[in-house]
């Protein structure tokens, strides 16, 4: 509850700087590289081709929806975890992050595994819905939520537990229960993990190829999603390479557009 | 294959081709012809993948009707599965050497690779296999630089000029303006041979569109077209 | 009548333990006093269920509310209390903040915020509504804190230090202000002050906890007229010379 | 400041439960059904080869470099973003981001257009140290840098940026510097957000496959990582498959043991 | 000999304004007093540098502290505040929170730590040296956060209401000891309190602020002896009856 000051003079010191830079270095020379390299006579043809613009698309609807889910799992999961004693909260957030780990062609063998027909739950959900999940736009959205909701649950969990106990304490002696504690105290004061969150868990879901290539398929208008389209069109040799260049400048440039527009990933959004 | 097609006027029959991503080209110009010559048969999509990608995903269900693979080890791993009429070999391809624009590292032969920054697939993908037996013939020792998972990234090295040679597919290399390419001697010996099949899934009509598409491709337009592409003539040979 | 509110009980914290035994008749307002560290923080946090109790039973109106094996939590509770600090909501502005208990306990909106409004008057701070905490001074967070915990209309009330970083005038209106309201609306309150004054003008009876025991207990101008310790004489001194509050 | 308390009384509200649930499910189902499928007679050769040890040992050795340099250049830059003015932070945090929505194989082949014989960069490079940094174990550290970095600095700027500005500037008003501040306030509060940034970090790192594969080669025991290895197994077809999961599990086990093992990762380590 | 201190600025806050002019002599203790919401903190703040200033300067001992262009950050102005929120370390305990000023200064750790016990005991909490501050009540908090701030021995030291949550007793005790150290060190201090009987048994010069202007000024005694405003009466009518505070 300190007073926001105009000038607090607790700027980074100095000798972050130079780290810093380099750091940022690391992370937008090989886009610029990538950029000098894209051959522009073709670049307007490959990004508005019908494949490319389909892909995005699916790209887009997709990964709102996996996001949608991961926020719709990962937010009460995070809640679960971060309320747990501290020996459960230990064991669960590891679980929650193995995935992470796994080489996302791995996860989509484990999906595929899963639902795939030779698995009972495959069969239970062909049988109760007549339709099979695997290689379906569906597919799509679960192969993206498997690899995404690690980073949601891990960086809302965080912020839900240094999120003051005191605040919530003090609504529960006003009479809140659990619930109203959670969405007008807990959840608001943990909104800038949650935004980061919930950033890390789209972008990560948009860039997602391995899980998707396995489990869900290559199908054009389906599942193909701008990675599976770049992979393909890399694959493609010769003026593939450019054109692959190209869409990952097309799925580049919308991301940053997407995530300039998040205005609540903002600092002080809030607080 | 008999020509029993139903009346135009019914919705036409649609099958799902899954593809080893070498065919790519390839196909799509199959797909035109095939449709333009079968009007009551749709292609629906072709997905092109690795070949263990795609044999994976038939064996857990994916709704494929025709599995074209790049080599007969998967093809094998559906066929034993029960998922499939008897496959029918209808492409080959050899190996190339492919160099950087302008050759820098001076490569002409099998030979010079051993001097060379050489970049191979690795020896449990059927590039690097293929390449493996390729040296053996010639008895050139090679110690790759890197063992590639695909013939992409073996491509995207010599490209970047990172690598000085690698061993790819003929196919891989023709209209890649980044590189150029070498046809080694012996290449003919080894060869690597494509089979497609079609699916026993589905109603029959579909399976026997699938069948009809598969002839396609081994018969007498599909070789054509394939051979643009750098292919090889089907050899009735033993798989192995 | 029974007394409503009863409660007997220890809390051990590491080496520290607190026990205390009181009651509260609807009306009642008891003043709790001690050295600092003595306990009495612990007490209202265990009655308005932020604490476990080790041993002994918290009750009021006959529900059980700590002890024999339960603990409601806080909210079932519906003690309020306004702690030693006093956590305003750093996200929501004034209004918000003193509308809270009343939309916790199910009043509409806009209901809630006319409230609320009415309160920030009462506390001297009209036209504060839209300001965040942290655009409050010290002293006015303090009050909205106060209003906050009175909005919300507890069955029970326990305020911690109400009247710190207040100037003597506004302490002397918010004093009056809680008078008049525990007098309107005759809910059992625990006070916890510092300052003698409070507790006269306040409470009708006072407890003196000091090292985790009570040592003095009884009518407020009794205890302070006889004190018991060397802590209750140095408090009963600061009285004002003429020991003649105006009550109500 | 507020009292840690016994039991607050403000568990997660039992509306929670169901899709928390549900998350953990989607997260740790296709695990089992992947160990399920696991071919346990050729199991115990497939994971003591010699080339899934060197492969695990390079993972865990590059892992660890790349984690360690992803802190040396993350923390500062996540420093200098969450003191950065409002717009300046915004626009850095979105280029952070961009790189999570790269597929990682479009991350290496611009890696490699960076630091590749042909780029400017790498004849620089080479004419420093006199190596190419392709196909070396270097090149393997750089291309999990390059992916986990963002992760990092993400969740690290989150926490800095709710670490209490007030005990900053008391500690400043103590005539504590920059440095002092940073080292024994900031950062200190900002712990439990850089402890899981630093999980999210390697966790991403040993998992990394695109940009490796393209950058870095496949050269077993200098550049082949365990996801290069499994998916290599996994390209082998026939009996590929089943030594492709027997990897994948050891990578998993090995990762389970490492984030348990992270005592620090635990609820109220400091707090 | 120059007063050292000088300062003459005005801070704007949106529709508020506060605007003061003082100085300070080498060993000089000014109070400061006023309603809440006056702006004392604000000035304090602002001296600090945790608040830039929009007119006028603040200079100490001829260095410019702020103004004409200049806003030396916190750490360079040595001069220590005390918040109205004490602010401790909560992830040290109370030695380490009370040894950092020392840290920041340069001493060795273990002469740090060995300075910290000693204000340990001085404040009357010897033993508690390993507790954070989340282990302590809130009176023990407040003087750990007294201890920090003059063991940190900053050129000037600003105390904004230092002995909210003590008892009297405490109270007593902790003012009893910031003048022992003030009549030792000869630090310049502000002190804002709004206790009369601080600023008479601090002080050598009283300010009185009131929405953010100076409304009376002078010697503590002088100032309360001849109220100017309602404010300052209701202040001065707190004093014990007898005037006569002992100092030193
Ligand atoms: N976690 C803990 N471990 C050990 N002792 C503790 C812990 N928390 C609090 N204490 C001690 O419990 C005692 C009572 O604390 P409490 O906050 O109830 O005091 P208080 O009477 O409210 O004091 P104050 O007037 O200073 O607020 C104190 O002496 C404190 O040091
Ligand atoms: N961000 C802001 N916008 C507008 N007004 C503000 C802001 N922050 C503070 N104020 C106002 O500035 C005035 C001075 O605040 P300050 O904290 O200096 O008061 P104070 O004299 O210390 O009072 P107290 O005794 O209550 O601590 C208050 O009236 C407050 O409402
Ligand atoms: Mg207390
Ligand atoms: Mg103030």
């Amino acid at each position: 509850m300190a007073r926001v000051p105009v000038d607090v003079g607790t700027r980074a010191p100095v000798i972050a700087v130079l780290p810093a830079l380099l750091g940022l270095a690391l992370l937008v020379l090989p886009l610029i590289a990538l950029v000098s390299r894209a051959s522009w006579s073709t670049l307007l043809s490959d990004v508005t081709s019908k494949q490319a613009l389909d892909a995005l698309s699916l790209s887009l609807r997709t990964g709102l929806a996996s996001t949608t889910l991961c926020v719709l799992l990962g937010v009460p999961l995070a809640l679960v975890i971060a309320r747990s004693p501290a020996r459960v909260a230990h064991l669960l957030r590891a679980l929650v992050a193995v995935p992470l780990v796994l080489p996302p062609m791995v996860g989509g063998v484990a999906l595929l595994f899963l639902f795939g027909r030779s698995s009972q739950v495959g069969a239970w959900i062909e049988a109760l819905w007549g339709v099979s999940l695997t290689f379906s736009t569906t597919a799509v959205v679960l192969a993206q939520a498997f690899v995404a909701l690690p980073f949601l649950v891990l960086s809302v969990e965080g912020s839900l537990r240094s999120a003051g106990a005191g605040y919530e304490q003090s609504a529960a002696t006003l009479g809140a229960g659990r619930w109203m504690v959670l969405t007008r105290v807990t959840l608001p004061l943990a909104a800038p993990g949650l935004v980061a969150g919930v950033i890390l868990c789209f972008a990560r879901a948009i860039g997602e190829f391995g899980a998707t290539a396995l489990f869900a398929g290559n199908a054009p208008g389906v599942t193909q999603t701008m990675p599976l389209a770049i992979y393909t069109a890399f694959n493609g040799a010769g003026t593939g390479r450019e054109s692959a260049v190209a869409l990952s400048l097309l799925l580049l440039a919308t991301a940053i557009l997407v995530l300039l527009s998040v205005r609540a990933w903002r600092p002080g959004a809030l607080k | 294959a008999p020509q029993e097609s139903a009346p135009p006027s019914e919705e036409p029959t649609v099958i799902t081709v899954a593809a080893a991503a070498s065919l790519q080209r390839a196909f799509g110009d199959i797909q035109q012809s095939f449709e333009k010559a079968n009007p009551d048969i749709r292609i629906e999509p072709i997905l092109y993948d690795g070949s263990s990608t795609l044999a994976t995903q038939i064996l857990e269900g994916a709704p494929i009707n025709v599995f074209a693979s790049a080599d007969t080890r998967n093809m094998r791993s559906v066929q034993e599965a029960g998922l499939t009429a008897e496959p029918r070999i209808f492409a080959t391809n050899t190996l190339a050497i492919a160099v950087p624009k302008g050759n820098p590292g001076h490569v002409t032969s099998l030979a010079d690779l051993a001097n060379a920054t050489t970049v191979l697939c690795a020896p449990q993908v059927p590039c690097g296999h293929a390449a493996q037996e390729l040296l053996r013939n010639a008895s050139v020792k090679v110690t790759p630089a890197s063992m590639e998972q695909n013939v992409t990234a073996v491509l995207a090295k010599v490209a970047a000029g990172e690598a000085e040679a690698g061993l790819v597919y003929a196919t891989d290399v023709a209209g890649d303006d980044a590189v150029e390419s070498i046809r080694p001697d012996g290449a003919d010996e080894v060869v690597n041979y494509y089979p497609a099949a079609a699916l026993t899934v589905g109603e029959q009509s579909t399976q026997e569109a699938a069948q009809r598409f598969v002839d396609f491709v081994a018969g007498g337009p599909g070789q054509q077209i394939l051979a643009r592409y750098g292919f090889g003539a089907r050899a009735e040979s033993s798989e192995n | 009548m029974s007394p409503g509110f009863l409660a007997d009980f220890t809390v051990q914290r590491a080496a520290f333990e607190v026990r205390i035994e009181l009651e509260l008749h609807q009306g009642q307002v008891l003043a709790l006093m001690g050295p600092s560290g003595a306990g009495k923080s612990t007490i209202v946090s265990a009655i308005a269920g932020l604490e476990r109790i080790d041993a002994g039973r918290i009750s009021l109106d006959g529900t059980v509310l700590a002890g024999d094996g339960v603990h409601l939590p806080p909210h079932r509770r519906s003690i309020g209390l306004l702690g030693q600090e006093p956590n305003l909501f750093p996200h929501l502005d004034a209004r918000a903040n003193i509308a809270f208990g009343a939309r916790a306990a199910g009043m509409a909106k806009a209901a809630a915020l006319a409230l609320a409004e009415q309160w920030l008057e009462r506390i001297g701070l009209p036209g504060m509504a839209p300001r965040k905490p942290a655009e409050l001074s010290g002293g006015q967070r303090q009050r909205v804190a106060l209003a906050r915990a009175l909005a919300a209309g507890p069955r029970m009330l326990m305020v911690d230090e109400p009247f710190v970083s207040l100037d003597v005038e506004a302490a002397a209106d918010m004093r009056t202000l809680l008078r008049h309201e525990l007098d309107r609306t005759k809910t059992r309150t625990i006070v916890i002050s510092h300052s003698a004054v409070d507790a006269v003008e306040l409470a009708d009876e006072l407890i003196v906890i000091e090292h985790g025991s009570v040592v003095q207990r009884g009518q407020v101008r009794h205890v302070l007229a006889q004190p018991q310790t060397r802590f209750v004489r140095a408090v009963a001194a600061t009285l004002p010379a003429a020991d003649d509050p105006a009550r109500g």
